[in-house]
């Protein structure tokens, strides 16, 4: 197989989760976050994971699955409102979470997925979302120190893939994506279209294949599973 | 209890003008829509990455088209799909005219608590923070007390704060308030309710608005 | 005129342009800079511009032949190669350049456009282009910081806008578009076709409209500019 | 001289291997592609915002697709477009598995400059910083003296550096050269030149490479 072929099969995805990892997630409620990686994740055993993503989805809807396990010890959100379990195990002290607010989080994998070293923001200044972040001093006014982060693997869900990772997304699919897939060491896609090269448009790639180290065929989903599964809460 | 959050709703939409760009957050906020003019042409933008939302599709809803709750929704002619960094980046920048935002407590400087209440069940601050940093106008809907009874609108805020010195405006059932300066001033009392009502269920200290008018 | 209809002539976006203001031009060696827009702003008589763009261009193509006018004061870009003459008012202390890493600079502009207060990066340390910019220390390790920057006025070009803005791009013309776009109090866009409102593809549009003031149609220009006329120089 | 480049961009063609991506500087380096085996599957990004560029169009170029010097290209299947900040981001990250640059000087440490000779024209630093800092594998090539005769790899830089620490590998008309924890070593010398000639023109101490060979 070419180094620019990355198609494989989840036995192989699957191979990429380690127990300790950090595991950056796409999504934003569920939409977005890719159905059979969950599973896939859900099946490899790990354990010991340190998971940095929009929010905890729902108990039975995207990266909530695996939080629900207890196999996580670390979230970093911005939200955990949509599972109750991730509250639940937060308050008894078996999930660590840090909340983040939303854009801030979301700047902080960009950070880390284009290789600076962190941001300034006066955004959470005074709050407790402030945590003990390091405050820097710039021509007389405070600012918090949002660092970068970076994930030992990252899932991502995409549309359309072409064979060397090129990826366009779905509406509001997209979100955290693009910039899971430039943060992770290791950048598995699962799409719901897999194209030859050359078949994508180069004005539309959203994510260059550049950062696609794996791309698996989606096995499909429930698309209304997010509203018509929300009455379960 | 639904009737008082459509009567707040109602009140809220006469905020949004044409032409405008509006970010609503969750519960009473979103029902503002139902209540806009009929030739007025607003975008609403949406955290997860729209910026033109339409309303609820009556049917063939799609799985990956939703607003920052989840739900489904549709587009407007002339809309745009987005990442999360791009949606967060114009709500900081400052190119959302309105944010419209559910509130557990203001006080008279503008603080805002809205994303936690420690002890009981934690949501997480989601979009709140940026919103109400970064939007041009952003207006306070809530109930005028909570369900003890006790005044939302408060000298000091005793939740933890989303953002301090951000509440332009505060819209409740018994009264619309505006903060200038940090000052808290009543711009008038909503149909039903009389100004004792009012001073009785507020703890904060208010002034009159120069505009102050008892009802329509 | 509805507010969200932003096509107008160029004698609007004409005055737009004042003396002093700090000018954002999008463009990669003249590729995608706005061909009119330029025209537009040398007939404006404008002075004391700041610029703040890719490169100077070259001396008849994209800024370069504002450059050469000696009306603008301060340049803040990654290279004037291509540009002599910014060199020689370089050089004659008419024209203060800040040089920059290209990347770094697209980045100050971004952290600009997208509301955040600069970001840390140790790109150019113990070099020239530290300048006297501040160091951060962050967990025993010494950063660069760089602020960010945004205009008074932003000059875009894009293939294709609709009447609210929304902009798509052509090929490497893309370059900085982007973030002058989202970085500047006024940003005007050229553009060779203006369609109505819905003929764009949601999914397609790469700058959304909220952050477009202007647009004018582009007049058209001579495509092989760049290579055809390098042999003048 | 125009044999000395075409001889230089022919070695170091031999660097680039099948599936890597890779950058190359203007100059020497953009001679590189013609000089790459037949079947082999390579994607060139270009800074200005192309990952897959392809070769220079025999006719009918389009003004809006060229490479970093402005010149035009074209594309291959797969191929794809972005903006500067991607670019960019890409080439920080690590992304790029090989970039080629031409230098000024190149010092024993692995330091580079490129960017100026003071007090002649100033081009200004483009895009070589970041390609120094963030490409996995860095090759100045170069010619081995400059136009006074005067040796490039030097002991101390006496231009402004660029990026320290940072170059992997020299390839001149004269020799190739491996630089390995801030240490210069010999690997080859190139058809035509003697060690008498290499030592004579290269002011930095070097050693020889364990698998050192003098000619193919």
């Amino acid at each position: 197989m070419h180094l620019f072929d990355k198609v494989t099969d989840y036995a192989t995805a699957k191979s990429a989760f380690f127990d300790g990892m950090t595991l950056l997630f796409g999504g934003f409620g569920g939409v977005g976050t890719p159905p059979g990686l969950i599973d896939c994740l859900i099946d490899s055993g790990v354990k010991d994971v340190k998971l940095i993503g929009n929010d905890a989805g729902f108990p039975w809807i995207g990266i909530g699955k695996f939080v629900c396990l207890e196999r996580a010890t670390h979230l970093l959100a911005s939200h955990i409102g949509s599972n109750p379990t991730a509250g639940d195990l937060m308050n008894q002290g078996k999930l660590h979470v840090e909340f983040s607010p939303q854009g801030i989080l979301v700047e902080r994998i960009r950070s880390g997925g284009v290789g600076l070293n962190g941001f300034l923001t006066e955004l959470s200044k005074g709050t407790q979302l402030e945590y003990d972040k390091p405050k820097v001093n710039i021509g007389g006014k405070e600012y918090i120190y949002e660092a970068p982060v970076t994930g030992d693997v990252g899932i991502v869900y995409a549309k359309k893939a072409d064979t060397f990772g090129n990826l366009i997304f779905d509406k509001t699919a997209r979100n955290t994506n693009p910039y899971v897939a430039m943060a992770s060491k290791v950048t598995i896609v699962e799409a719901d279209e897999i194209v030859p090269m050359g078949a994508l448009d180069p004005e539309e790639i959203v994510v260059p294949g550049i950062y696609v180290k794996y791309i698996v065929q989606s096995k499909g989903y429930n698309w209304k599973w997010v509203w018509e599964t929300q009455d379960k809460q | 209890m639904g009737d008082t959050r459509q009567t707040i709703a109602k009140r809220a939409a006469l905020e949004v003008k044409d032409g405008m760009v509006v970010n609503l957050g969750i519960g009473i906020p979103s029902m503002v829509p139902n209540f806009l003019g009929e030739n007025m042409k607003v975008f609403f933008q949406a955290e997860n990455g729209i910026l033109g939302m339409g309303p609820t599709p009556k049917e063939n809803a799609e799985g990956n088209l939703s607003n920052a709750a989840g739900l489904p929704v549709t587009i407007l002619p002339g809309a745009s799909y987005f990442d999360s960094a791009i949606a967060f980046g114009m709500i900081r920048r400052g190119c959302i005219d309105l944010s419209i935002l559910g509130a557990l407590q203001v006080n008279a400087l503008g603080d805002l608590a809205n994303w936690i209440v420690p002890g009981k069940r934690v949501p997480g601050v989601g979009g709140a923070m940026e919103l109400a940093y970064g939007a041009k106008n952003l207006i306070a809907v809530m109930n005028h007390c909570d369900k003890d009874g006790q005044p939302k609108i408060v000298t000091q805020c005793s939740l933890p704060v989303t953002t301090y010195r951000c509440v332009q405006k505060i819209i409740t059932e018994m009264a619309v308030f505006s903060i200038v300066d940090q000052q808290l001033y009543l711009d008038e009392l909503m149909p039903g309710y009389t100004l004792a009502d009012v001073k009785n269920n507020t703890e904060a200290d208010f002034s009159f608005s120069t505009n102050f008018k008892a009802h329509d």
